[in-house]
């Protein structure tokens, strides 16, 4: 349910596992590769995590929102390694009875994944590569343009 | 003996994805120190992880624990 | 992009509309039958539309989330007729350069569907049928039990 | 000639999907009043589609529109 995986990441197998008969709505995030970050083209991008804790964050992530929000079920995969434009490097379902719940859990997930998994990306452009300093990908740590 | 990690860019920065350190014991903050001193890193942004949970600067490390230095992170 | 449909709604087709290489978000709603409403067991559903009428609102629609916002891309398909428990009556997919576009565009887009495209639902139980006479299932018209 | 939709319950009730009315224009007000009076429909929470449009009370409807019933709706 809650994974950092090497390969390709399969949406429908993310949403199926969080699917039951009592859960209306099942509100899912995709979060891919973009090709343009302000005027800049990403040619690639390469993901590296502290596996084994950035699991357990988002396992602990998955129970923060059982807590929050009592009958939604939530999946989360993030990809790492060399992913290329459109790729996609997280999935995240979260199924529930209420479709309020599920948006809210959701967003809730993104947002925590943003700033407390132990996940890097480093962007690959024409003229040089970074690692991203935060979620936003607004402050840079070194620049090896 | 004290395991540290390192990851992105201050993993290239110091040029290898872990080091020891021979202290029986010492706070996050004194720890943060040493990094700073030896290897030039800069801790302001980065958060410390004691055995994959977070820790604060009055937290102490332990022999045989595993540390791990947290700039922030890009994932998502 | 905005369709009626009586066959079953393959997600990840509706999703493939909405790529493209600057959307760094997809966010998805799939609304499926839900068993228990209350404490009344739901057999299966039968979904019937002013089909013409309800394509034109679920492009309408597409066009009023254009507007709001600018850069995201909006597909809806709903499925009509015999629907059992667990079965999608309907999948939207938003996709956006930013998360938080595609999650407010995509809830804006259920909450019109829900009050304004002309679809209704006839629950069906063990003792009886109804058909619901608003999204959250608390009036009814008539009551043949 | 006026062409009438009916949707779900109503359809129901009233038997068929469809009605005609011949007449050359009416308001939507009168149009209801006409179906309350001769369907015994309510029609207090119906909306009114001409031509696939949503209508107002005041609008009128002419020779050869496509009016439908449109009770609250429950997709999605």
């Amino acid at each position: 349910m809650f994974d950092i995986v090497s390969c390709p990441i399969d949406t429908g197998k993310v949403i199926k596992q969080v699917e039951h008969r009592n859960a209306g709505a099942i509100v899912t995030f995709i979060g891919t590769v973009r090709e343009m970050t302000q005027d800049k083209k990403t040619l690639y991008l390469e993901y590296e995590a502290y596996e084994p804790m950035a699991r357990g964050m988002l396992t602990n992530i998955g129970k923060e929102i059982e807590k929050k929000w009592p009958d939604t079920v939530t999946a989360i995969a993030h990809r790492i390694g060399h992913l290329e434009v459109g790729d996609i490097a997280v999935v995240i379902a979260v199924s529930s009875p209420h479709r309020s719940d599920a948006y809210e859990a959701n967003r809730y997930a993104i947002e925590r994944i943003k700033t407390l998994v132990p996940i890097w990306k480093k962007e690959h452009w024409e003229d040089g590569d970074m690692w991203i300093g935060n979620q936003e990908g607004t402050i840079s740590y070194t620049d090896h343009q | 003996m004290i395991q540290v990690l390192l990851f992105a860019h201050l993993r290239e920065q110091v040029g290898c994805e872990n080091l020891t350190i021979h202290k029986k014991q010492m706070t996050v903050k004194e720890f943060k120190e040493l990094m700073e001193k030896q290897y030039k890193l800069s801790t302001q942004e980065v958060m410390i992880a004691i055995n994959e949970e977070y820790a604060t600067d009055s937290d102490v490390i332990a022999e045989g624990d595993t540390v791990a230095l947290i700039p922030p992170v890009s994932g998502g």
